[in-house]
């Protein structure tokens, strides 16, 4: 089980993992705002960054809402379709 | 079906199915990755043009029409059911196997149907194929979530030979090209389509079936209906606006209930509707980029998914679970199926080197091309979304996470490999995206690995992981079912129908009291005066019978003999 | 010989070789003389159809030349309803022996008198040119049938033919009160000759009351909807190859007789606008399709639910025939052929069931798919083709039935025809499901595959409906030369 | 009815005139009203009166069971067969004219046989109607008397 090790081995050095991702992430927005855009097509085409932010807030959104939809309005328990069926 | 320079992979297929049944052990193994190979053979044989024409009702049937948008999906539909066929492999039922291969070959017959008879005829015959590979799981549950497809399946049928008929009547033709009529033909099909695409709120057949089917089964519904109506979309209803904003919506809807889900083929299973969606705003956009983009999502879509689906298979063979409230820590147990499932997960999130970057930035592109601005949002929200759930939520529960105190061992061999085929195709199509883009009808003009389409996939993709670290405890989950459009006929149905059937007895009741007391007093009277034996009373059902008669000769007659 | 000559034959062997049978005893030899008269009547009728679709055959009896003497007078609408009723009783017949020895096991001789006695009932109503022999041959037809329900092995095939009995006698008397009608105002019973004489005398009451008369006295007979009382109980109590014979014969030929009058005799033209006879008959044919397929989804009892769907297919006949246009005619006449076939094949796979369970309840079809496989798989198949599924038989006379609606802009027709086809899937799935998905309880006997001399019939025609799916020439030619010589006036010379 | 001596008496008379006059309708239907529907109902009419005053049994020792059916089917095999007959010589079904050399004589051969065909068969239908009937009746009878 060689490659159970080796994931072992990246679980332990997870907090490496982590400062690497996010150094690089910091790069990419960087990158992002000093390049001049490629397209105008949409206004937002060229703020550097947008779309970092907006796949952060889109997660945070479909986490809350979905949270939201199903707490308020869709679960149900498992059994639920059960006794008739 | 057959000429010099034509032989029908359907028929191929079906011929070799049918010798299926006589095989056993590794003879029968042998046969079902031959069968597959052979599919391709053919295929790699097939020449453009239209072949295998017949004479049926006046109409000319067209069962081979070769072009390139249909060797598009003839390939990868050859080629899933090759991997398909290696990883079920270890399963013992000839039913299944037989379902399965008659199933690719009905899929096979849709894409390469010159006409909209033969498509018909395959595409019910898929219907009645795949209901198996849902049945022999042998639930109760599977039961019944199978007959609920089957009858679904089974409308949208009529609907689709109801709106064949009046394309017939309107155009004199049946040949599958562009849908292009006003009026309900258009509609009719368009609707038949879209149920087996799966569009909202036609879709919940498939979330409702395929998290019930068979292991093994599983991995051909995930690729081959839900595609061929893709097909049909794209030959039949390019540049429908409708189909833009219902894509989009499809895969924001899908990726909304993937997030609820608890059982982790239903997950993939709202990851199709949401996949399917971006083809179908492919679709709808229309334009040559577009539609490229579709068949090539398509393609992709169906590799990566039945890598998804071979994943959480493989878990549920060797756990027997498939709830993520009920998994986890799994990495030290299963790290093969850990490792290709996430290979299937950066797929579909389209992280680049990997196929679903090839060809959902085309998509995304087109949308941006056309100055789409609500689209090209949504669609980058639901690509959020689909990482979000498949690549990070789904292996997180599963593999990592809590420990579940589960021990199971690695899935067999045949699973892993064909896990492995589907995994090296899938990073073989994003670093050579040329090689798809030569199979795609027309030239494709688009460059995926530019700097701009790259800096915003990586941005958005690395984003939405740091919200979910972030935000982990907030992902919803649990042991739950969401409610979807399946319980309008689950549930819905059921007690409208009720609510309706009981307020009909209580009045056929009332009527039928007052009138039976009304009866009863006649007869009484009748009774005194014809003695005991009630002679009226006996004779009823003749009596009736010959009433009817008189009826209808009084009706006749007086029309008859008084109208002149 | 001419086949004009030969024609009269295809009534002849078997009314001769019932009298033959009567006096036969055992169980071999009646039913072998039966085989072969049915066959040499089948072999006549399939070499009298491409001769009448060319040109009207006439046989006039004892050379007495018509209108004076009985005439046999076949154009295609004849021949093709003739070969219809041979043909299944030639494919019937050696699916009989089997079930027959087990239901009816005394006195078979008489049993096969009455069958021949039937058959060439039903084929002299065809063939014939003259009215009253019409009536004749339908009383002889009808005598022979009430006969042959009655021994049905249940007590309630008494009170089924009895009541059959009752209501076919009011059929065939208001038959007779309409040709009585006509003969006194023409003086004429030959068809050819009624349908030049009428114009003159037809814009009286007495015409028009005979018009009425043939028809609801036909509808009896055709078990056309609020008609039909009599049908479900004959069908289900009578013995399985009577039902299978009647199914595919009985309610055609009594739509025939209907169609040659309203057509042929009166001329379209007039019956149709004196009497709403158009939207009497679609109400009536749109009723007996949901009546009857909403009835059968609940009957318990396979054969019944077959009859009643029976009901409903006549339905759609007669809504073919109610659109008065030669494609309308067409899809009439192909569901009439089709119906034959999917019923017929039907019936055998029931009437199989019930040679080796002793019963046609559904309960006791539960998880026979697994030890009648063959059985229940022709059921499944010939189910597929009531239910219209393309590449069989019923889905050709339903796309002709559509096209034949549409062609008139009726939308609502189609929207109501594919209604009742869905009906068809739920009332065969039932089958299906208690066959497949039902467990077997321990009560009920195990049973193994029936014998092959019941398959090998069954799945011939299961395959011909396959067949006629698939290669219509025969059919949809047939049917509409038959359409075309009904509507074109074929009688008149 | 059997021990009553006048019914005795004068059915022994009639019958023999009923059954003659029978005959008579039979054959000579072809000139004046009658043939063979009539005439065979006549001649079962004899029989039948027979029958009612000296018993079933008796008169089924006249015309057994088994010969009614025969004979039943016989007449119409003989219709059928002078039919076919004209056929086998040339002309067409029931016709009589190639029967015989002269065409009057082949009318009156060929009307004729037909219609001895036709009594005989009527004939013994009712006879057989109504020997199934009687023979219920006693049956009937004999079942009360085990009854009590």
């Amino acid at each position: 089980m060689k490659l159970a090790r080796l994931i072992e081995y990246l679980i332990s050095k997870r907090s490496v993992l982590a400062v690497l991702l996010l150094v690089s992430m910091a790069a990419l927005v960087l990158v992002d705002i000093i390049l001049p855009p490629a397209y105008t097509r949409f206004t937002w085409d060229a703020i550097g960054g947008f779309a970092a932010f907006f796949g952060f807030a889109a997660c945070a959104a479909l986490i809350f809402f979905s949270r939201f939809l199903g707490e308020k309005l869709l679960y149900r328990d498992e059994d639920y379709y059960d006794d008739h069926e | 079906m057959i000429t010099s320079d034509w032989l029908h992979p359907s028929l191929v297929l079906i011929a070799g199915t049918l010798v299926l049944p006589l095989l056993k052990g590794r003879a029968m193994q042998a046969w079902m990755v031959l069968l597959p190979l052979a599919v391709l053979g053919t295929l790699w044989m097939a020449q453009p043009g239209e072949h295998g024409q017949m004479a049926f009702l006046g109409m000319e049937l067209v069962t081979g029409r070769v072009d390139e948008l249909a060797m598009v999906f003839g390939w990868v539909f050859g080629t899933v059911l090759l991997i398909g066929a290696i990883y079920a492999l270890h399963v013992n039922d000839r039913v299944q196997h037989v379902a399965a291969f008659l199933y690719g070959a009905s899929a096979l017959g849709v894409v390469f149907a010159g006409d909209l008879i033969t498509l018909y005829v395959f595409w019910e015959l898929m219907v009645i194929t795949s209901v198996w590979l849902i049945w022999r799981r042998k639930t109760e549950v599977s039961f019944n979530a199978g007959f609920r497809y089957l009858v679904i399946h089974a409308v949208g049928g009529v609907v689709l030979l109801a709106g064949i008929i009046l394309f017939q009547f309107e155009t004199g033709t049946t040949r599958f090209e562009q849908i292009d009529v006003d009026g309900p033909a258009f509609w009719l099909i368009l609707a038949a389509f879209m149920i087996n695409a799966a569009v909202p709120p036609l879709h919940a057949w498939l979330t409702d079936a395929y998290p019930e089917a068979t292991v093994t089964g599983a991995v051909f519904l995930s690729a081959l209906t839900t595609k061929t109506a893709v097909y049909t979309l794209i030959r039949g209803y390019p540049g429908t606006e409708m189909l833009v904003w219902m894509g989009a919506a499809m895969t924001l809807y899908g990726v909304t209930f993937a997030m609820l889900s608890n059982d982790i083929r239903r997950l993939l299973a709202y990851h199709i509707v949401s996949q399917v969606g971006y083809m179908v705003t492919g679709v709808g956009l229309g334009t040559a980029l577009a539609l490229s983009g579709s068949a090539s999502h398509a393609f992709t879509h169906i590799l990566y998914k039945a890598l998804l689906f071979m994943g959480a298979g493989a878990v549920i063979h060797m756990t027997g679970r498939s709830r993520l409230s009920e998994l986890g820590g799994l990495y030290r147990y299963m790290p093969w199926t850990f490792v290709l499932y996430l290979i299937g997960g950066v797929s579909i999130s389209a992280f680049p080197l990997f196929s679903g970057y090839v060809s959902k930035t085309m998509i995304v592109e087109a949308a941006a091309i056309d100055q789409r601005a609500v689209i090209w949002l949504m669609l980058v929200v639901a690509s959020a979304g689909t990482f979000l759930s498949t690549t990070l939520k789904l292996p997180y529960k599963t593999w990592l996470g809590g420990d579940s105190g589960l021990q199971p061992r690695e899935a067999p061999w045949n699973m892993l490999l064909a896990m492995g085929i589907a995994a090296a195709l899938c990073f073989l199509i994003g670093i050579f995206p040329g090689m798809l883009y030569a199979l795609l009808p027309g030239a494709v003009d688009f460059n995926a690995y530019t700097m701009s389409v790259f800096l915003k996939e990586m941005q958005v993709l690395l984003f939405t992981g740091l919200a979910f670290c972030l935000l982990l405890k907030y992902v919803g989950g649990g042991p739950k079912i969401s409610l979807d459009v399946d319980w309008l006929y689950r549930r819905g149905g059921p007690r409208l129908v009720g609510a309706v059937g009981s307020a009909i007895i209580t009045t056929d009741r009332a009527i039928r009291r007052t009138t039976l007391e009304h009866l009863a007093r006649l007869t009484a009277h009748v009774e005194k005066k014809h003695g005991r034996d009630g002679k009226l009373a006996k004779s009823w059902p003749i009596g009736s019978m010959a009433l009817w008669t008189a009826i209808v000769l009084a009706m006749l007659l007086t029309v008859g003999v008084y109208r002149g | 010989m001419t086949i004009t000559e030969l024609m009269p034959f295809s009534v002849l062997v078997p009314l001769i070789a019932s009298l033959v049978c009567a006096l036969l005893p055992g169980r071999f030899w009646p039913w072998a003389v039966t085989l072969v008269a049915v066959i040499v009547s089948a072999v006549i009728a399939a070499f009298t159809l491409p001769a009448a679709a060319q040109v009207t055959l006439s046989y006039a009896f004892g050379n007495w030349p018509p209108p004076i003497g009985i005439e046999y007078r076949v154009d295609a609408a004849n021949a093709f309803v003739a070969l219809l009723v041979a043909g299944m009783a030639a494919v019937a017949l050696p699916w009989a022996k089997k079930s027959v020895d087990k239901e009816v096991p005394e006195r078979q001789g008489a049993f096969y008198a009455l069958f021949l006695l039937a058959l060439s009932g039903l084929l002299g109503i065809t063939l014939s040119g003259d009215a009253f022999n019409i009536f004749v041959f339908l009383e002889i037809s009808s005598l022979a049938t009430y006969g042959l329900i009655a021994h049905g092995s249940d007590r309630r095939a008494l009170l089924a033919s009895f009541r059959y009995l009752i209501m076919g006698t009011v059929g065939a008397t208001f038959l007779l009160i309409g040709i009585g009608f006509l003969y006194i105002m023409t003086g004429t019973l030959n068809l050819a000759d009624l349908a030049e004489r009428l114009p003159e005398v037809r814009d009286t009451s007495t015409v028009r009351a005979a018009l009425a008369f043939i028809i609801v006295g036909m509808g009896l007979k055709l078990a056309m909807l609020p008609l039909h009382l009599w049908l479900p109980n004959a069908y289900t109590y009578a013995p399985s190859f009577v039902t299978v014979f009647l199914a595919g014969t009985a309610t055609k030929v009594a739509l025939y007789v209907m169609l040659r009058f309203v057509f042929t005799v009166f001329a379209p033209d007039w019956s149709f606008v004196v009497l709403p006879l158009s939207t009497v008959l679609m109400i009536l044919g749109v009723a007996g399709m949901f009546a009857g397929s909403w009835v059968a989804m609940f009957q318990p009892n396979i054969k019944r639910m077959l009859a009643y769907s029976s009901v409903a297919q006549v339905g759609y006949m007669v809504l073919g025939v109610s659109l008065v246009s030669v494609i309308g005619l067409s899809a009439a006449f192909l569901h009439l052929f089709n119906h034959a076939l999917m019923k017929t094949a039907l019936f055998m796979a029931v009437g199989t069931v019930i040679y080796q369970v002793g019963s046609a309840r559904l309960k006791d079809v539960r998880g026979l798919g697994r030890t009648m496989p063959w059985t229940l798989t022709a059921f499944a198949l010939a189910g597929l083709s009531i239910i219209g599924v393309p590449l069989t038989a019923g889905f050709v006379s339903k796309w002709y039935l559509i096209q034949a609606a549409l062609d008139q802009g009726q939308w609502f027709l189609v929207v109501l025809i594919l209604v009742t086809s869905l009906m068809a899937v739920i009332y065969i799935w039932r089958v299906i499901e208690a066959a497949w998905f039902q467990e077997r309880s321990i009560k009920q006997p195990d049973v193994g595959e029936a014998p092959l001399a019941l398959l090998i019939p069954t799945w011939i025609l299961v395959a011909l409906n396959f067949y006629f799916g698939i290669d219509t020439r025969l059919t949809v030619g047939g049917a509409t030369a038959a359409a075309e010589a009904l509507l074109g006036g074929g009688m008149t010379p | 009815m059997r021990e009553n001596g006048i019914l005795r008496v004068v059915a022994r008379f009639l019958i023999p005139l009923i059954m003659l006059f029978g005959l008579y309708i039979q054959f000579h239907g072809e000139y004046s009203p009658g043939g063979g529907f009539q005439a065979g109902i006549v001649f079962a009419a004899g029989w039948i009166l027979f029958a009612l005053i000296y018993g079933l049994d008796a008169a089924l020792k006249v015309i057994p069971e088994r010969a009614m059916y025969v004979l039943m089917v016989a007449g119409v095999i003989l219709y059928c067969a002078v039919g076919i007959a004209g056929v086998v010589l040339g002309g067409h079904f029931l016709d009589f004219y190639p029967l015989l050399a002269g065409k009057h004589a082949a009318q009156q051969f060929g009307i004729i046989t037909v219609e001895f065909g036709v009594g005989v068969t009527v004939a013994t239908v009712v006879m057989l109607v109504f020997t199934l009937f009687a023979r219920r009746k006693s049956e009937w009878k004999a079942a009360k008397v085990e009854d009590e």
